[in-house]
């Protein structure tokens, strides 16, 4: 085979770059996919300008500034692991790594409370205490539940990613020279907490 | 890699795997778009016929040979399998997997893995929609646009069909990502982008499209899912929701996707007819930015589906204004196609009767969308058969044809064989005819007030109907005819060497025929654009002989 | 090609640093966006909120995700998928804010 | 087909407006191809030349088209804004919609089954829904608009000659939905008049039988 053949071989198999590409393309595909569920939110909360105001102070702005917090500092521990893999400090990233995941475990854990306080006062959909309410506060919460849900499954499977990674890193699969698997992740993680922090002020805050 | 590998055909080398596995579980692009080919058509004969079988129904007033139930659901499902598993896989995922990689002289996309999981992606959600027709309740009744509210209220399996779009957009989400990356990273030496061929600008731009606007119906269809499940409000009007909205949202995704059936089609008419004329492209650079221009554009017009909604007068303009400009690059396209003609030297194979036919009947599409466009006659002939006539025109006259051109074009190179040439003539023909008489009488009988999606028609409408169904059967003649050509060529034991059988200057033609794993040899070095003929005087010479 | 090997690695330094600057920025708009919410500004609110988000999914995206680092051809990436959402948008609600 | 309504005139001229130039435009594009095709023909041992393209041609090719579809947009709008904006004396008929039939309800109470309305008179048409997207279409008069659950749309039309003209539904909705037909009836003044009385009489007698009242 010839030298040129061969040098293209390798770059078919090894292109960082056009990996890089290939996740930041998918990555638009999540953002339109919550894209398309923001033109509801913005489409509804024209209509039903009041009866947003009304249903979004039932919210708790202490539990959802706690976990933009979290969710702000799981990015910054997510980046940090790659700093420290590419500086070659392979225990620096584990333990970066595995507070991401404990941090996003928060996230969760902080939400399903908020869930379930939500529930326990009989606000979800199909329920009584919400069908008597306005149609701008069904739809309020009928958002809320279907928006902080969507993206509570992008925390989980972001949750499994990194571990995934983790583990990769203690194989050396991820290593100071090859670390786009974890730089992927990484990307993902952060998609997730650009989303909060647009979720976060449209429920949480305009009231 | 060993040497030996690289001599054998695509369809004949030994992988990892063997038997059926060493198809279904080939990341090679040339194995994976010969399987999206192979279910594509399956499924388009299943379209076929249930569209024979509404026009079978339609052929004289009231019941004939089906009730009412059972014209809902095959509309239904004529639509979803045709739109989602013919037309939108019909030239990226078969032709746009098999030739982009040789046509930018690559060995493969460039994330091969994801690209068979594509294809799983697409037969999942094929076995859900096929699934959804024999679970107790029926199949989907909905239209494939699945408006609500009545695609809460239908009793019928309307879940699993949505899911089922859902998992396809996902599979055409993927090969887009795959196609972008791939024209971006893996392009030859040497090969810029204008240096590109036209085929692979128009999957390009499709590919945006794909990526850009999917997700929106993901989201769209799976917010009707759990509408579906949980009553949450958001498009239920009883709940206070909005199904103009909905309609929005829908049409976000499936305006585009028209562009997304319609711009790869497009790309191969652009290969052919150089090719044919043995001439260089008229107007590269205008034909490769019109494809994006489309692309934009296309994805600013969708409210044109929803004049009659109520929209705001403000909507109603702006969307009028756009649709006619989307005319635009589209009309530049068909200019440039036929000066390319203007001083050629033609040669009328197959291939470029499909060419010229999608150009004639895509124009016919193109023109009555026009008509369409116009707010005041929208009013009038919007939901009516007019509408069934224009989409036919485009998506079938245009994508289908398309794809038939493809066929025929790349026949040679993908198989190693030849199709009869003049049995190929006839069956274009008798298609053509057999198009027209299904599809023109559709347009009087909608600009006389036949409204879409009946069951049931007044006795005038009759004589259209009547013709319009004996046009059914001409045209699935031509496609009987078709078929057989090429299962014909198939089936012969004489293989067909000559890698150049149209004299392109493309690099599918450098390769071998059935090309090899990889592709290449050696990767090509490009130094000059892809429709440079030289041999301008040798092709006569080799037409004498 | 050899421009493309160079392009393996994001940037050529990676420190701690940058980030947790750009950590502490990120709680102080948290911190701010907070509370202006008390503060009612009438019509505004939704654009103070919205601005402040997009300030911070800035930072998040030219920092955290190394957008500044990426060549153009990313940049211009991310502006077209945003145009998109921009404009489906702003024709959506010409729909809904003119009656 | 019997001119029926104020409208037919804007969208038949918007239509042969827009369809003359797409057929000119065919003919022209259809007539090339196939003279190329046999002017340079390769049978003829011609040798093809390469031309590369022209920009003045293509600006051209631009232009000219670009002219063309505003001028079809103008043609398009006029027509809609006419039907878009009611005479304020329009007569207001209710029109309910449901799977599958129509009801149409006048001032006075009056239901009935077709829409009864007297000849060169405005009428306003407000479109309700009670379960799923209906569209409201009388293909004689060139129109139709949406009948939308939770969305209060509305049309108007003058009836310009009396006669019976099909009213259908244009927006799938299930089962019957080919079968959802109605008719708008066209009546001189004193006639339509008369049978409004005659109906008001009808439904005093049975208040409680509001259905029976929609048999003439």
């Amino acid at each position: 085979m010839s030298v040129v053949a061969e040098h293209i071989s390798e770059h078919v198999h090894r292109d960082d770059l056009g990996s890089r590409m290939g996740i930041w393309l998918f990555l638009f595909t999540e953002l339109v996919l919550f894209g398309g569920m923001f033109l509801v939110y913005a489409v509804y909360r024209f209509t039903y300008q009041q009866e947003f105001h009304v249903a979004a102070k039932e919210l708790n702005t202490l539990i959802g500034t706690l976990n933009t917090l979290i969710l702000l500092t799981s990015s910054l521990t997510m980046v940090l692991a790659i700093v420290a893999i590419r500086k070659d400090n392979k225990f620096l990233s584990i333990f970066f790594q595995v507070i991401t995941i404990f941090l996003a475990f928060g996230f969760m854990v902080n939400k399903y409370f908020e869930w379930m306080a939500k529930i326990h006062h009989g606000i979800y959909p199909g329920s009584e205490t919400l069908l008597a309410k306005g149609n701008g506060e069904i739809l309020f919460f009928g958002l809320y539940y279907v928006m902080t849900g969507l993206h509570g499954l992008h925390v989980l499977i972001g949750m499994v990613l990194i571990g995934v990674m983790t583990r990769f890193t203690m194989k050396g699969t991820v290593n100071s020279d090859k670390y786009i698997h974890l730089e992927a992740a990484g990307l993902y993680w952060h998609l997730v907490d650009i989303i909060w922090i647009f979720l976060f002020p449209l429920f949480y805050l305009i009231t | 890699m060993h040497d030996k590998e690289q001599s054998v055909s695509y369809l004949d080398y030994k992988g990892k795997h063997s038997g059926i596995f060493a198809w279904i579980l080939s990341t090679d692009h040339k194995r994976i778009g010969l399987l999206y080919l192979m279910a594509s058509l399956l499924f388009f004969a299943v379209g076929v016929t249930f569209g024979f079988l509404m026009r079978l129904e339609l052929i004289a007033p009231g019941r004939t040979i089906m009730d009412a139930q059972t014209y809902n659901s095959l509309f239904t499902l004529h639509g979803i399998i045709m739109i989602f598993l013919f037309v939108i896989p019909g030239l990226p995922a078969v032709f746009g997997n098999f030739f982009l990689p040789i046509l930018i002289g690559a060995k493969d996309v460039a994330f091969p893995r994801l690209n068979l999981l594509s294809w799983w992606l697409y037969v999942l959600g094929a076995l859900l929609a096929v699934i959804s027709v024999f679970l107790p309740g029926g199949p989907a009744d909905t239209g494939w646009t699945f408006y609500i509210p009545y695609s809460i209220r239908s009793t019928t399996n309307v879940m699993p069909a949505l899911i089922a779009a859902f998992i396809l957009g996902f599979s055409s989400i993927l090969t887009g990502l795959n196609f972008i990356v791939t024209i971006h990273r893996m392009r030859a030496p040497g090969m810029t982008f204008f240096k590109m061929p036209l085929f692979a600008w128009s999957l390009y731009a499709t590919a945006w499209v794909q990526i850009l606007a999917t997700p929106i119906i993901g989201i769209t269809l799976l917010l009707v899912t759990i509408e579906r499940m949980f009553g949450v409000g958001l498009f239920d009007p009883a709940l206070g929701g909005d199904p103009v909205l909905y309609q929005h949202l829908f049409w976000i995704y499936s305006h585009p996707a028209v562009y997304i059936m319609i711009l790869p089609a497009m790309g191969v008419v652009t290969e052919i007819i150089p090719v044919f004329s043995h001439r260089t492209i008229f107007g590269y650079k205008f034909i490769a930015f019109s494809s994006c221009a489309i692309a934009l554009f296309g994805s600013m017009v969708w409210a044109h589906h929803m004049f009659t909604v109520g929209m705001s007068e403000t909507a109603q303009v702006i969307f009028s204004l756009l649709t006619f400009l989307v005319a635009i690059p589209s009309a530049i396209k068909v200019f440039n196609w036929v000066a390319t003609l203007y001083k050629g030297s033609i040669s009328t194979d197959a291939p470029l009767l499909y060419a010229l036919g999608f150009i004639f009947l895509f124009s016919i599409g193109g023109f009555t969308g026009l008509i369409q466009g116009a707010l005041s006659v929208n009013m009038h002939i919007h939901d009516t058969s007019f509408i069934v006539a224009h989409f036919h025109y485009v998506m079938f006259g245009g994508t289908g044809f398309g794809i038939f051109a493809a066929m025929h074009y790349w026949f040679p190179k993908m198989f190693g064989k030849m199709y009869n040439m003049k049995t190929a003539k006839v069956g274009f023909w008798t298609l053509f005819v057999g198009f027209n008489t299904l599809y023109f009488p559709m347009f009087v009988m909608g600009w006389l007030g036949m409204p879409r999606r009946y069951f049931d028609y007044l006795p005038e409408f009759q004589i259209y109907h009547f013709i319009s169904t004996i046009g059914s059967w001409i045209l699935i003649v031509g496609l009987i005819i078709m078929f057989t050509n090429f299962i014909k060529a198939l089936r012969s034991k004489t293989s067909y060497t000559n890698i150049n059988p149209w004299s392109g200057e493309t690099l599918e033609w450098t390769v071998p025929n059935k090309p090899p794993l990889e592709n290449f040899e050696v990767i090509p070095t490009i130094t000059a654009g892809p429709y440079e003929y030289k041999d301008n005087d040798e092709i006569l010479t080799k037409e004498d002989n | 090609m050899n421009e493309d090997h160079l392009q393996h690695t994001i940037e050529h330094k990676p420190t701690y640093g940058i980030y947790i600057l750009v950590w502490l920025v990120l709680l102080m708009l948290t911190g701010v966006t907070v509370a202006v919410a008390g503060i009612n500004f009438g019509n505004i609110t939704v654009a103070t909120a919205l601005t402040i988000a997009i300030v911070k999914s800035y930072l998040v995206l030219t920092f955290f995700m190394h957008l500044k680092a990426e060549t153009a051809t990313f940049k211009l990436f991310v502006g077209v998928a945003l145009l998109f959402l921009l404009i489906s948008i702003a024709l959506l609600f010409s729909d809904y804010s003119f009656l | 087909m019997i001119y029926g309504s104020n409208h037919i005139d804007l969208v038949n001229d918007a239509f042969w407006f827009i369809t003359g130039i797409s057929a000119l435009l065919l003919f022209v594009i259809t007539f090339l191809m196939i003279y190329f095709v046999f002017k340079y023909n390769r049978k003829k041992g011609k040798k093809a030349v390469n031309i590369e393209g022209n920009t003045k041609l293509e600006i051209l090719w631009t232009v000219i088209p670009v002219i063309l579809v505003m001028a079809m947009f103008w043609y398009g709008w006029i027509g809609y804004r006419d039907l878009k904006n009611p005479p304020k004396d329009a007569m207001i008929v209710k029109v309910t919609a449901q799977m599958w039939k129509w009801t149409f309800e006048y001032d006075n109470g009056v239901k009935a089954d077709s829409l009864y309305v007297p000849v060169n008179r405005a009428i306003q048409v407000n479109l309700h829904s009670l379960d799923v997207n209906h569209s409201f279409f009388i293909p004689a008069f060139r129109f139709k608009r949406d009948v939308l659950p939770n969305k209060n749309n509305s049309i108007w039309f003058l009836p310009a000659n009396v006669g019976k003209f099909d009213i259908a539904c244009a927006e799938y909705c299930g089962l019957s939905h080919s079968a959802m037909y109605s008719k708008v009836i066209v009546l001189p003044q004193q006639e339509f008049d008369n049978w409004l009385k005659t109906e008001l009489v009808k439904k005093n007698a049975s208040v409680t039988q509001s259905s029976a009242v929609n048999r003439k």
